[in-house]
């Protein structure tokens, strides 16, 4: 979709909101091991990039990756399960919250090194193009990310070579507890800049505004441009990463909480449909999220005898550890 | 006694140098607010000059503690993941490691890299899993894998003392041990030198940090059908070749057990410096993660490519059998 | 039968896969100019689209081979020092070789890392001069270095065609060798197949590398006293197992020669092996670089730090006096 | 010195360009092993920013490094017995032409890994004022090195932590053989300015130019100010490196060549001279040399039993490689 579609739009936001929720519950109950990096209060960066995008496109996520993997479509119930290690996931259980992957959907996979994606998406992007296929590619990266010298490395070689990747910066205002003036000498668009690469701001918490950039920014690139990039300007309502619910870190001043949580994606959607259509939404929301809770913790466990199983394409069979 | 954790040791460790000796600062990520807790009431106590919270610019703060060591300073480095010494490999290894020789003998390297909770936590799969001492002590830098709060505490210590690089490696199934330790007591440890946690007449068994407490609670269940000593090396490199050929020159026997891919790990190297030069009573056995181990999300099959207690115990017994 | 050498037969190598599969394409510094010779006529004949030269950019552009690849390209990488592995560790060994594991199987990433002229070229000095093939042993990255150019040819080919990451070193010892080969009978070898170059009843010498004619030369010499087996590994990861053990099961004694540091480096990781499963009539021996070794630049230093005849000599003779 | 000095510049802009010319004459002749990337036009580069800091200024070079070793003071005879490989040597024969340093002079070195240095010498500086002292550091780079993430990564953090580093980058046109143009998305000193780094380009042909700009950046440095960066546009009037005298590389055209070598810094430092005073120069400048050379010949070659000596600045030992 190109045009605007404020169901459609609504309802994505709305899914990984709610995708998270019931995720957070689920670390909890314990059911998911490791904890997660929440995407709350940054949905509508996914799900307004992803709106611009075709299924033939490719996108590479981050370690706060869940909303990327399910705005750009792959199976929430199957996303689940691979949060909650079974076989039935994404990855077989192999992956994990850090490293959902579904390539049958064009998601080349979350990514637990900050920074790393960048490279990969326009190495891809480039492979398939120069086989004739017309797609582009997106690499979500965090404020963070953009100190990260192989990101920038990559800056220069998706310019140099014009591929059509859109690197889509989701400026949450902090990297952990570092926050971004504390990090960033410089401005974060001025950084895709110095390679020439066009770069706008754009606020990450109206869907349909970064859906907009997006589409304008993917048109260009569809057009024979080259790479892009967007700064959405967001925030994250809830901890870096579940731990943090245990453990007490002081970086984020109270107001400056509330002030973020006060302009929320959801909201801001959801005021664009009537209230009926919303309450239909949700509704519809609630009961696939039901299923996808219930699919992810029916999933068998994997067999540990399987644990290296996926290691080696060729086929190659480790040998063991024991003694 | 006041029960000391590993997680504490470390900390009272940086605390004691930083107060010691001006020249110690540190550098890393969100150590500001001591999100991995080693790092927890320095800010406070030393202030921002001396506990450095960085960009993630890995390679360029590794190189930064460089230069600095180079114009006399100690700096400590601490990674969040151990994957990040990846990142940061060449930094290491062709830059700290190689001045002083390049320069011929110019200069010292002294830094300490830290990375608290190496190895598997449970949960944070492929990329946040590694061990990786064993490549850093192919290379040849001064390598340290405490097991205990009080070798965490004096071990640390020397290494942020040593006039060249070292990586400490604080083993995640380490951190959360506690033992009693009379506060007061708490000296440096000197580097390369081994301990001999148990006695015992008739198997080495060579335990690599947190495999420490496995292998004693393995040789005392054992107790009752064979004699194992267990032996720490604590350094990896340089290693204690004495203090481990006086016990399997007593013992006739070898059985390690090490947390590193077993090819060209430290297991390998263990058992080739001894067999060069002691006869063994009957072939020695390794326990390791398998070659080429990639950690997959799922817990039981996380930890099914760890080595274990049931891999060791059986490797012990096998080996009586054979001689 | 026409000399061929073993740089042309790397050339000829990537020539015949480039002809063979449209995915083939290389990238690297300065290849377009063929700075290394490996790769001269090839931009001419397949032009600058599958003869990609790149800026400085190590990491991104090892990065984008693995995007390419994820995408069903078959990417060659050639690296014009064998430390700038150092600087990609973090790309190959966390990304490109986890990726297969970590997505479940959803897919392969068969990249070719190429270092023409690893190891010592003399008087390039401490920063140039590294060996670092027992680090990818260590990892489980599939490594390759060719003896002889029959050999570089096969492996080079078995490289491009694997399904999974491989890095091929091709020791700048090795680099100007010359050897009779019916160029039509040049065939892929297979990765993880060893050779015997040279039959013998007494003792089994593994030689890597180049080191593999140092061995042979070592035999001849000392053909009137013992009976030399030279068993080439050609690939260290994985292992030709079975083809050393029957070797060393035959000549119950063995001596490795490898121009990697001591510690934990595949000589440890052979002798290792071979004590776990046969019982020796002598200790085994190594030659290797020293711990540690950073190779000093004056020529007679650096040839002092690397493996020799006169020490793989002496250690044979001290191997036969032992048992 | 701060003010103009035309004798002074152009004496040590001659003894650059003598000192290349000898040393390519010894790589002819044998004596200096593994070759040199000869600095010839470029001198004025070197001295120009040389001329504008004080001894107690830090600098670090690049692979191209003598011209920077020399100008900012290093023993010629010493430097060029380093060349050599003699014990007489700055780094005693460890070192050689990409690793000579003289820390006694604010040379941490000459550094064959292309962007290491901006980071190592930001470090430096940092460690040094932090203890009180009143100085700046130079980061000299090729045009190849702002395409490394490394360096990026520097200009980063010594752009947030005002560390007074002046960042030179030589632009010659080319990194080996791969044009700017071809490898700098973007501008050069676009790249600094993204991080807040005040950028000028100056003609680095004139060492006066040179060395006002250098003056006026380092006079903003010492007034408090934070790094700065100058790309200093030059012309390498020989091969990159003399490997390049053997084999031919077809990567400039020869026009541009001789345009390139029309503006000569020796010309141009010299024409500013009264003829007989620059001969006068000239001659000393040739008595100078021919004591260097004799020296650095004569100096005794390493003895290779102290081939690891200084690998280890805490005196650790390594283990030797041998049988
Ligand atoms: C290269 C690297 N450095 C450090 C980390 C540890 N780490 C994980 S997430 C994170 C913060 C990332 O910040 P940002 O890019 O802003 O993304 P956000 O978490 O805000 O979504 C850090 C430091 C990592 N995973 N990778
Ligand atoms: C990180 C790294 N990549 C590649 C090389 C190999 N190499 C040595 S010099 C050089 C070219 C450097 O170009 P530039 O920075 O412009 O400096 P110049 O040689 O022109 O002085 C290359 C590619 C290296 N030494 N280090
Ligand atoms: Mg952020
Ligand atoms: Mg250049």
């Amino acid at each position: 979709m190109t045009e605007a579609d404020p169901v459609r739009l609504y309802r994505t936001v709305r899914l990984i909101r709610r995708f998270e929720e019931r995720a957070i519950d689920l670390v909890r109950s314990g059911h998911v091991v490791g904890g997660i990096h929440p995407y709350l209060g940054q949905e509508g960066v996914a799900a307004g990039v992803c709106a611009a995008l075709r299924p033939g496109d490719v996108v590479a996520g981050t370690h706060r990756g869940h909303g990327h993997v399910l705005a750009k479509g792959a199976d929430p119930a199957r996303t689940m399960a691979e949060l909650c290690g079974r076989v039935t996931g994404l990855n077989r259980g192999r992956g994990g919250s850090m490293h959902a992957a579904d390539f049958a959907v064009g998601v080349l996979g979350a990514n637990a090194i900050v920074g790393a994606g960048g490279a990969i998406v326009t190495g891809a992007v480039w492979a398939r193009r120069r086989r004739g296929e017309d797609l582009v590619g997106v690499s979500f990266l965090g404020d963070g990310a953009v100190n990260e010298g192989m990101l920038l490395e990559a800056f220069n070689l998706a310019a140099l070579w014009r591929v059509p990747v859109l690197f889509v910066c989701e400026n949450n205002g902090y990297a952990t507890t570092m926050p971004v003036a504390g990090a960033v000498a410089g401005s974060i668009t001025g950084r895709a800049e110095a390679f020439g690469i066009p770069a706008s701001v754009v606020d990450g918490q109206d869907p349909e505004a970064v859906r907009a950039a997006t589409a304008a920014a993917v048109g260009r690139m569809r057009a024979g441009g080259g790479p892009e990039f967007i700064e959405a300007r967001t925030y994250r309502f809830d901890a870096h990463h579940t731990f943090e619910h245990a453990v007490r870190l002081d970086y984020r001043p109270p107001e400056e909480v509330a002030r973020g949580r006060s302009r929320d994606p959801v909201e801001i959607a959801g005021s664009r449909l009537a209230p009926d259509r919303r309450a239909e939404v949700d509704a519809s929301v609630e009961a696939e999220l039901d299923a996808v809770v219930a699919f992810a913790l029916a999933g068998p466990e994997p067999d540990p005898a399987g644990a290296l199983e996926h290691l080696y394409a060729s086929g190659l069979t480790a040998r063991a550890g024991g003694g | 006694m006041p029960r000391l954790s590993y997680r504490k040791a470390l900390n009272r460790a940086l605390a004691d140098e930083l107060a010691r000796d001006e020249e110690v600062f540190l550098l890393g990520e969100d150590i500001r607010v001591a999100a991995s807790n080693v790092t927890a009431g320095l800010l406070k106590r030393f202030g921002p000059e001396r506990v450095r919270d960085t960009p993630l610019s890995e390679q360029a703060f590794t190189s930064f503690a460089t230069g600095a060591a180079l114009a006399g300073a100690r700096p400590v480095v601490e990674f969040q993941i151990p994957s990040l010494l990846f990142l940061v490999f060449e930094q290491i290894v062709n830059h700290a490691h190689k001045f002083p020789l390049m320069t011929g003998g110019q200069c010292a390297v002294p830094v300490t890299y830290l990375v608290p909770g190496s190895g598997s936590r449970t949960g944070w799969a492929g990329q946040h899993s590694d061990h990786p001492y064993s490549l850093f002590a192919h290379v040849g830098v001064t390598t340290v894998v405490p097991a205990t709060p009080a070798d965490a505490y004096g071990l640390l210590v020397s290494a942020i003392r040593c006039d060249d690089p070292v990586v400490v490696f604080a083993p995640a199934g380490a951190m959360e041990v506690r033992s009693d330790v009379d506060v007061a007591s708490l000296r440096p440890v000197p580097l390369g030198r081994g301990r001999v946690h148990r006695r015992g007449d008739d198997v080495t068994v060579v335990a690599v940090g947190h495999l420490v407490h496995d292998a004693l609670a393995v040789a005392d269940d054992l107790a009752d059908q064979v004699s194992v000593e267990v032996f720490d090396p604590r350094t990896l490199y340089p290693f204690d070749w004495d203090g481990l050929l006086t016990s399997v020159s007593r013992t006739g026997r070898l059985v390690v057990v090490d947390d590193s891919n077993r090819s060209c790990g430290i297991g390998a190297e263990v058992i080739a410096s001894v067999v060069e030069r002691v006869r063994l009573h009957a072939p020695p056995r390794r326990v390791t993660r398998p070659d080429g181990a990639v950690l997959p999300f799922a817990p039981a099959l996380d930890r099914a490519v760890q080595p274990g207690r049931e891999q060791l115990r059986s490797a012990i017994q096998h080996l009586m059998k054979d001689g």
